[in-house]
């Protein structure tokens, strides 16, 4: 797997440049598009995951555009830090442009999927419920966490059984989940709960939670179970040599859903 | 030209990590006596606008579109 | 330009008043009026200032820089540029340099680690190279005082602060305690990137008429003087020179990077230079000069963040986030709109001219007319006097006993400051983003990032022991050299080359020189000895407090490179394997961290440095490495042999039985002693590398076996300590001392 | 029981990297006539003191040793 080769001869540094959307041929299965914000920073390593699973790079796609590429199926909101971080984590670039186009997206069913800043980006939007406070212990955490399956058979989760635990990196200075017991209990009701933080063997304990979160969530689902936020990095690990591929199985799974039943 | 000021604070009921980290700071410097302690933010904005009225307003729909998130932070907006 | 716009001279003696306050000497400000005829500007007198300053003159060290070795076939740019270069293969560079923001991080620990993050960034963009990979060298003073601990606390967050956010991975780094840093804290700050070996930039300015052009941040009143501030030393006044603290905005610096790379990836860049120390000045002064140029500037069009600003003002800021360059004739729209697209300023600020001199317009005044070539040919140069440091006399072990046993010392040491887990720092840095980490911080002794896209990987690592400095310079010199090189080939990479940054106490004072020319010549025997030249680096001078130095610390940074990023071998144990020890062990307790944690003594020579057995053992661990069958491997530095293993067994939770020391070396010099040129592999055929270490004349000896996960050390004797217990004593010390935990 | 309110502010001239990432989302929201922005941290406190000056002197104190970085900031303490 080898992402395409820049005019500097590095591959292609999305965000620098934008890249055209990949064409949609039939047998494609997976057309995913990543929003690079100013100072968004894992547009790479996810690029390189939905490229490992997908068989094709996705497009990239700079935030000062107003539409998706045509037969975009997949719009993933990367991890870094969307304009500094400054004022609230996600909050301005919650406002710009090219999200009016994702939320009109994810209105028409279509699939999003938000990772750590991008989860506060879909939170700010309001795309999803809650909130993403200061780490409780106010420090940046940068370490392997476990997260437990907690709602199996959705398009990001389909490879994994109900209760599965894997490993994943975090990285990140607000992730602390919060929401009203409200809310909180309609997203435990209808099972949109998607992962918890747990430890190796499956509890999810309060040592385990290492930011604070509300009842350990570390991602939720829309009603539609088409829109995932979560605070990991599933994508950091998707191969062997970079310390496991405990996080294929969600792009694995993205790939089954999208090619089964296309948006 | 018109100053406002919007102090942004975390509400009551949400979790305020950083006004406890700031509590229990003072409380090892030696403050006794210090109760409740709360952080948020304060942003101070130059308004081209002449009438207070007219700055509060749009102070206040600046708020609500971006400078606080009303799910976990409240507002309020002074004219200097 | 004409005689009656020439810049207006201050009165002469408040120009000498004001010279003595910037730091110029007498003799020097004497030559400032030879060079311009006539008493200068107050925007001349701050070039001249800064030019001539310590940070941008390297006037005490340059003859003493002179004498370490830069060359290698490999070497595509060496000390000179903003950074060093070094060919990798696959028709890649690395990039890479290290810098101190000292001075700074001691007035205020986060914005002072932050922008000195920031500031080698820019080292390594502007050169063209994406940055990969940030390293930190940090040396606090007694972690028993509040105040390391504000300042320990203050620096991590500013360096992962700006790194995490700028989004390159924090990989690696070091760091000491010792009272000789209480008032004058390190922050080493390295930086690596990767850029095409045909496709380096560099500050040379050429071209009659080409646009000077200024983009990034405006410019503030931010941390004017700075420069010459870091080549003061400190006062217990310190307060007052606050306001030339700079406040970094790693977003910004994003931006920056995307943009720079996005236009370098064009051919309309003639020169490019970032603003660090004395920004404006040192950046247009050193474009010109290096392509033998004039240069005319017009501050009215410099993006400005405050009103009101001077001449001397914008020449001299140090606002962070800004670079200057030299584009081709008639590719400005194409460059501005790219800055544009990024939100970032671009303005062009002036043109080269064929004068050999920086005028500077403001307001419709000339400021400053200055000729470019005895600006840098009369810099002032010093020899200064130096003092040998004494040799200490060997320590002989046998007059150190044991006052505690093994166990106990194995307990202590691993849970001492300089010797236990950094995890509670890595754990505040992102090392994982970017998604090339093949070795975090704590797994192996080089990080390993691998080039995306290829299967070649970079090995990283900084060192440097400055008790061993402070005993003897020139064997410290030595082992900080040996010590980066072993460390990148214990993974299995070949050593390429280094960055180093000087930190020394007051020039001035002899026995100081000494040992910067002590360490100097250590260094200088290891690089040639090992193929490892210097590429870039920094001196940082002046760091004293009330006339108290810091410890010598030539701090190094290498780098080496892997062809298969999956051969690379880290040190964690693993179960079933036979510890095979390469290199000989005498027991040396002198300047050993045994000695100063168990006995309470800091004494003796500190271990001599073999040169030519240290590349013999080297080779031979790496050629091993890559040939299969180790699979770990660990140098044995700080702490000694017993250490080593502890960490090995500690990364791996794998115990380990142990076999006992031979015969005529005190047990606990043998498992203590800071011998140098030795590692310890796990293998699974020890008989297998014994025979290949007998034939290649590289003493080798087997001092064990890995055990089961999660179990125990077992001494000879069959005393176990248990890995729980070790790693109570390891991973408690930062979190207890930095949280109360 | 007096509560008291403690606002830092980046001292002037001193880069506020956040209120400018702040004022060019407030033009890109459609706000016009947004001048300068500067944002800084508002802390309130709940002190068990009945004397507001001496309330205020005590604040003060807290500005001084922890909750403001009079390196590059600046306080002001208000007394409800
Ligand atoms: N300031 C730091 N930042 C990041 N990593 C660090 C820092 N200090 C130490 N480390 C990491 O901790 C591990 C142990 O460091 P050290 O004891 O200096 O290793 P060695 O003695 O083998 O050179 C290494 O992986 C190193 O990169
Ligand atoms: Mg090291």
């Amino acid at each position: 797997m080898r992402a395409p080769a820049g005019s500097d001869g590095l591959p292609a540094r999305p965000g620098a440049r934008h890249l055209s959307p990949a064409p949609g041929s039939k047998e494609a299965s997976l057309n995913a598009a990543i929003i690079v914000f100013p100072g968004t920073n894992r547009e790479r390593d996810m690029a390189i995951a939905l490229e490992r699973a997908a068989g094709r790079p996705p497009a990239l796609l700079f935030h000062r555009e107003t539409e998706l590429p045509r037969g975009t199926d997949l719009v993933v909101l990367a991890g870094g830090f969307s304009y500094g971080d400054y004022l609230r984590c996600g909050a301005i670039a919650a406002h710009s442009p090219i999200m009016r186009a994702v939320r009109e997206f994810a209105a028409r069913g279509g699939h999003v999927l938000g990772v750590c800043n991008g989860f506060q980006i879909l939170c700010e939007a309001q795309m999803l419920p809650g909130a993403l406070l200061r780490n409780a212990s106010l420090r940046f955490l940068s370490m392997d966490c476990h997260l437990r399956v907690e709602r199996a058979g959705t398009p990001f989760t389909g490879r994994w059984q109900q209760g599965a635990v894997f490993r994943s990196v975090m990285a990140h200075g607000d992730g602390n989940y919060f929401a009203d017991a409200a809310t909180l209990d309609r997203l435990e009701g209808e099972g949109l709960v998607a992962f918890r933080y747990c430890d190796a063997r499956g509890e999810a304990t309060a040592e385990a939670n290492l930011n604070g979160s509300a009842r350990n969530i570390a991602g939720i689902l829309s009603p539609n179970l088409r829109v995932l936020g979560l605070m990991p990095h599933p994508e950091n690990y998707v191969d062997p040599l970079l310390g496991g591929t405990d996080g294929l199985p969600l792009f694995e799974s993205l790939v089954d859903a999208l090619a089964a039943a296309p948006a | 030209m018109i100053r406002a000021r919007v102090t942004v604070m975390p509400k009551a009921g949400v979790l305020d990590p950083q006004g406890k980290a700031i509590g229990h700071a003072l409380a090892n410097l030696g403050f006794a006596g210090v109760g409740e302690v709360r952080a948020g933010k304060v942003i101070e904005l130059e308004l081209a606008e002449s009438d207070p009225a007219k700055a509060k307003a749009q102070a206040e729909e600046m708020a609500r579109r971006l400078l606080a998130n009303l799910v976990i932070e409240s507002y309020r907006v002074e004219i200097a | 330009m004409t005689a009656d716009s020439a810049p207006q001279p201050l009165p002469a003696g408040r120009a000498r008043q004001l010279a003595a306050e910037f730091g110029l000497t007498p003799e020097e400000y004497g030559r400032v009026l030879a060079i311009l005829g006539r008493v200068p500007s107050l925007t001349e007198l701050g070039v001249f200032s800064v030019m001539w300053s310590e940070h941008c003159s390297y006037k005490s060290s340059k003859v003493w820089l002179r004498e370490l070795p830069t060359r290698a076939p490999w070497v595509i740019q060496g000390p000179g540029e903003n950074a060093g270069v070094i060919a990798i293969g696959d028709g890649l560079a690395a990039v890479f340099k290290m810098e101190s923001h000292n001075h700074p991080s001691f007035i205020e620990p986060y914005q002072g680690a932050a922008t000195g993050v920031g500031g080698i960034l820019r080292d390594v963009f502007t050169m063209g190279a994406r940055p990969v990979a940030n390293l930190n060298a940090l040396r606090f003073g007694d972690p028993k005082l509040p105040l390391t601990r504000r300042i320990l606390d203050g620096v991590v967050r500013g360096i992962g602060g700006y790194g995490n956010c700028v989004g390159v991975p924090t990989v690696g780094g070091e760091v000491n305690f010792h009272p000789a840093y209480n008032g004058n804290p390190l922050v080493n700050a390295m930086t690596v990137g990767i850029a095409r070996a045909d496709r380096i930039f560099t500050a040379r300015a050429t071209g009659v008429g080409n646009p000077v052009v200024y983009v990034g941040s405006r410019t503030g009143r931010d941390g004017i003087h700075g420069a010459t501030m870091a080549s003061a030393e400190f006062s217990a006044d310190a307060e007052e020179k606050r306001p030339t603290v700079q406040i970094g905005d790693p977003f910004t610096e994003k931006l920056l990077i995307e943009a720079c790379l996005e236009l370098m990836a064009t051919d309309a860049i003639v020169a490019i230079q970032d603003m660090g120390a004395a920004g404006l000045t040192s950046s247009s002064v050193e474009m010109a000069g290096k392509g033998g140029m004039g240069i005319e500037l017009d501050l009215d069009a410099v993006p400005q963040r405050e009103e009101g600003m001077s001449a001397y003002e914008m020449m001299l800021s140090e606002s962070q986030e800004r670079m200057l360059m030299i584009l081709k004739p008639g590719r400005e729209a194409e460059a501005e709109a790219i800055f544009r697209k990024w939100e970032l300023d671009f303005a062009v600020i002036g043109r080269l001219t064929d004068t050999g001199r920086i005028v500077i317009r403001h307001k419709g005044a000339v400021e400053a007319d200055i000729p470019l070539a005895p600006l840098e040919s009369e810099a002032p140069l010093y020899r200064r006097p130096t003092a040998e440091t004494p040799k200490p006399p060997p320590l002989d072990p046998a007059s150190v006993p044991d006052p505690v046993g093994i166990e106990e010392a194995l307990r202590r040491l691993v849970g001492s400051p300089d010797l236990c887990s950094r995890r509670w720092i890595w754990d505040q840095y992102d090392s994982t983003v970017g998604g090339q980490t093949v070795r975090r911080p704590g797994a192996a002794d080089a990080a390993i990032v691998r080039i995306e896209g290829h299967r070649r990987a970079l090995a990283l690592t900084t060192d440097c022991t400055p008790r061993y400095c402070a005993a003897d310079p020139e064997e410290g010199g030595k082992q900080a050299v040996a010590e980066a090189w072993r460390n990148i080939t214990a993974t299995g990479a070949t050593p390429l080359a280094i960055t180093d940054n000087m930190n020394f106490g007051n020039p001035e004072k002899p026995e100081i020189m000494g040992q910067f020319a002590g360490c100097i010549r250590g260094m200088a025997a290891a690089c040639r000895a090992l193929d490892f030249p210097v590429v870039s680096g920094n001196v940082s001078l002046y760091n004293e407090t009330e006339g108290r130095a810091i410890l010598p610390t030539p701090a190094i940074g290498g780098v080496g490179v892997i062809e298969d990023a999956a051969r690379a071998i880290g040190l964690a144990l693993v179960p079933g394997c036979e510890l095979v020890l390469v290199g000989a062990t005498r027991g040396h307790l002198g300047q050993s961290l045994w000695l100063r944690e168990i006995a309470g003594r800091e004494e003796g020579a500190p271990p001599p440095v073999d040169l030519a057995a240290e590349r013999r053992n080297g080779d031979f661990v790496r050629a091993r490495i890559l040939a299969g069958g180790v699979r770990a491997c660990h140098d044995v530095s700080d702490g000694g042999l017993l250490v080593a293993i502890a960490e090995m067994a500690l990364a791996g939770d794998v115990g380990a039985t142990l076999e006992p020391p031979p015969a005529g070396i005190p047990a606990h010099a043998f498992w203590f002693g800071e011998d140098q040129g030795r590692y310890v592999l796990a293998v699974e055929d020890g008989a297998a590398l014994l025979a290949a270490a007998a034939a290649a004349g590289v003493p080798a000896a087997r001092i064990g076996r890995a055990g089961a996960p999660g179990g125990a050390l077992v001494l000879p004797g069959g005393r176990s300590i248990s890995l729980a217990g070790l790693r109570e004593a390891h991973e408690g010390f930062l979190p207890a001392l930095m949280e109360g935990r």
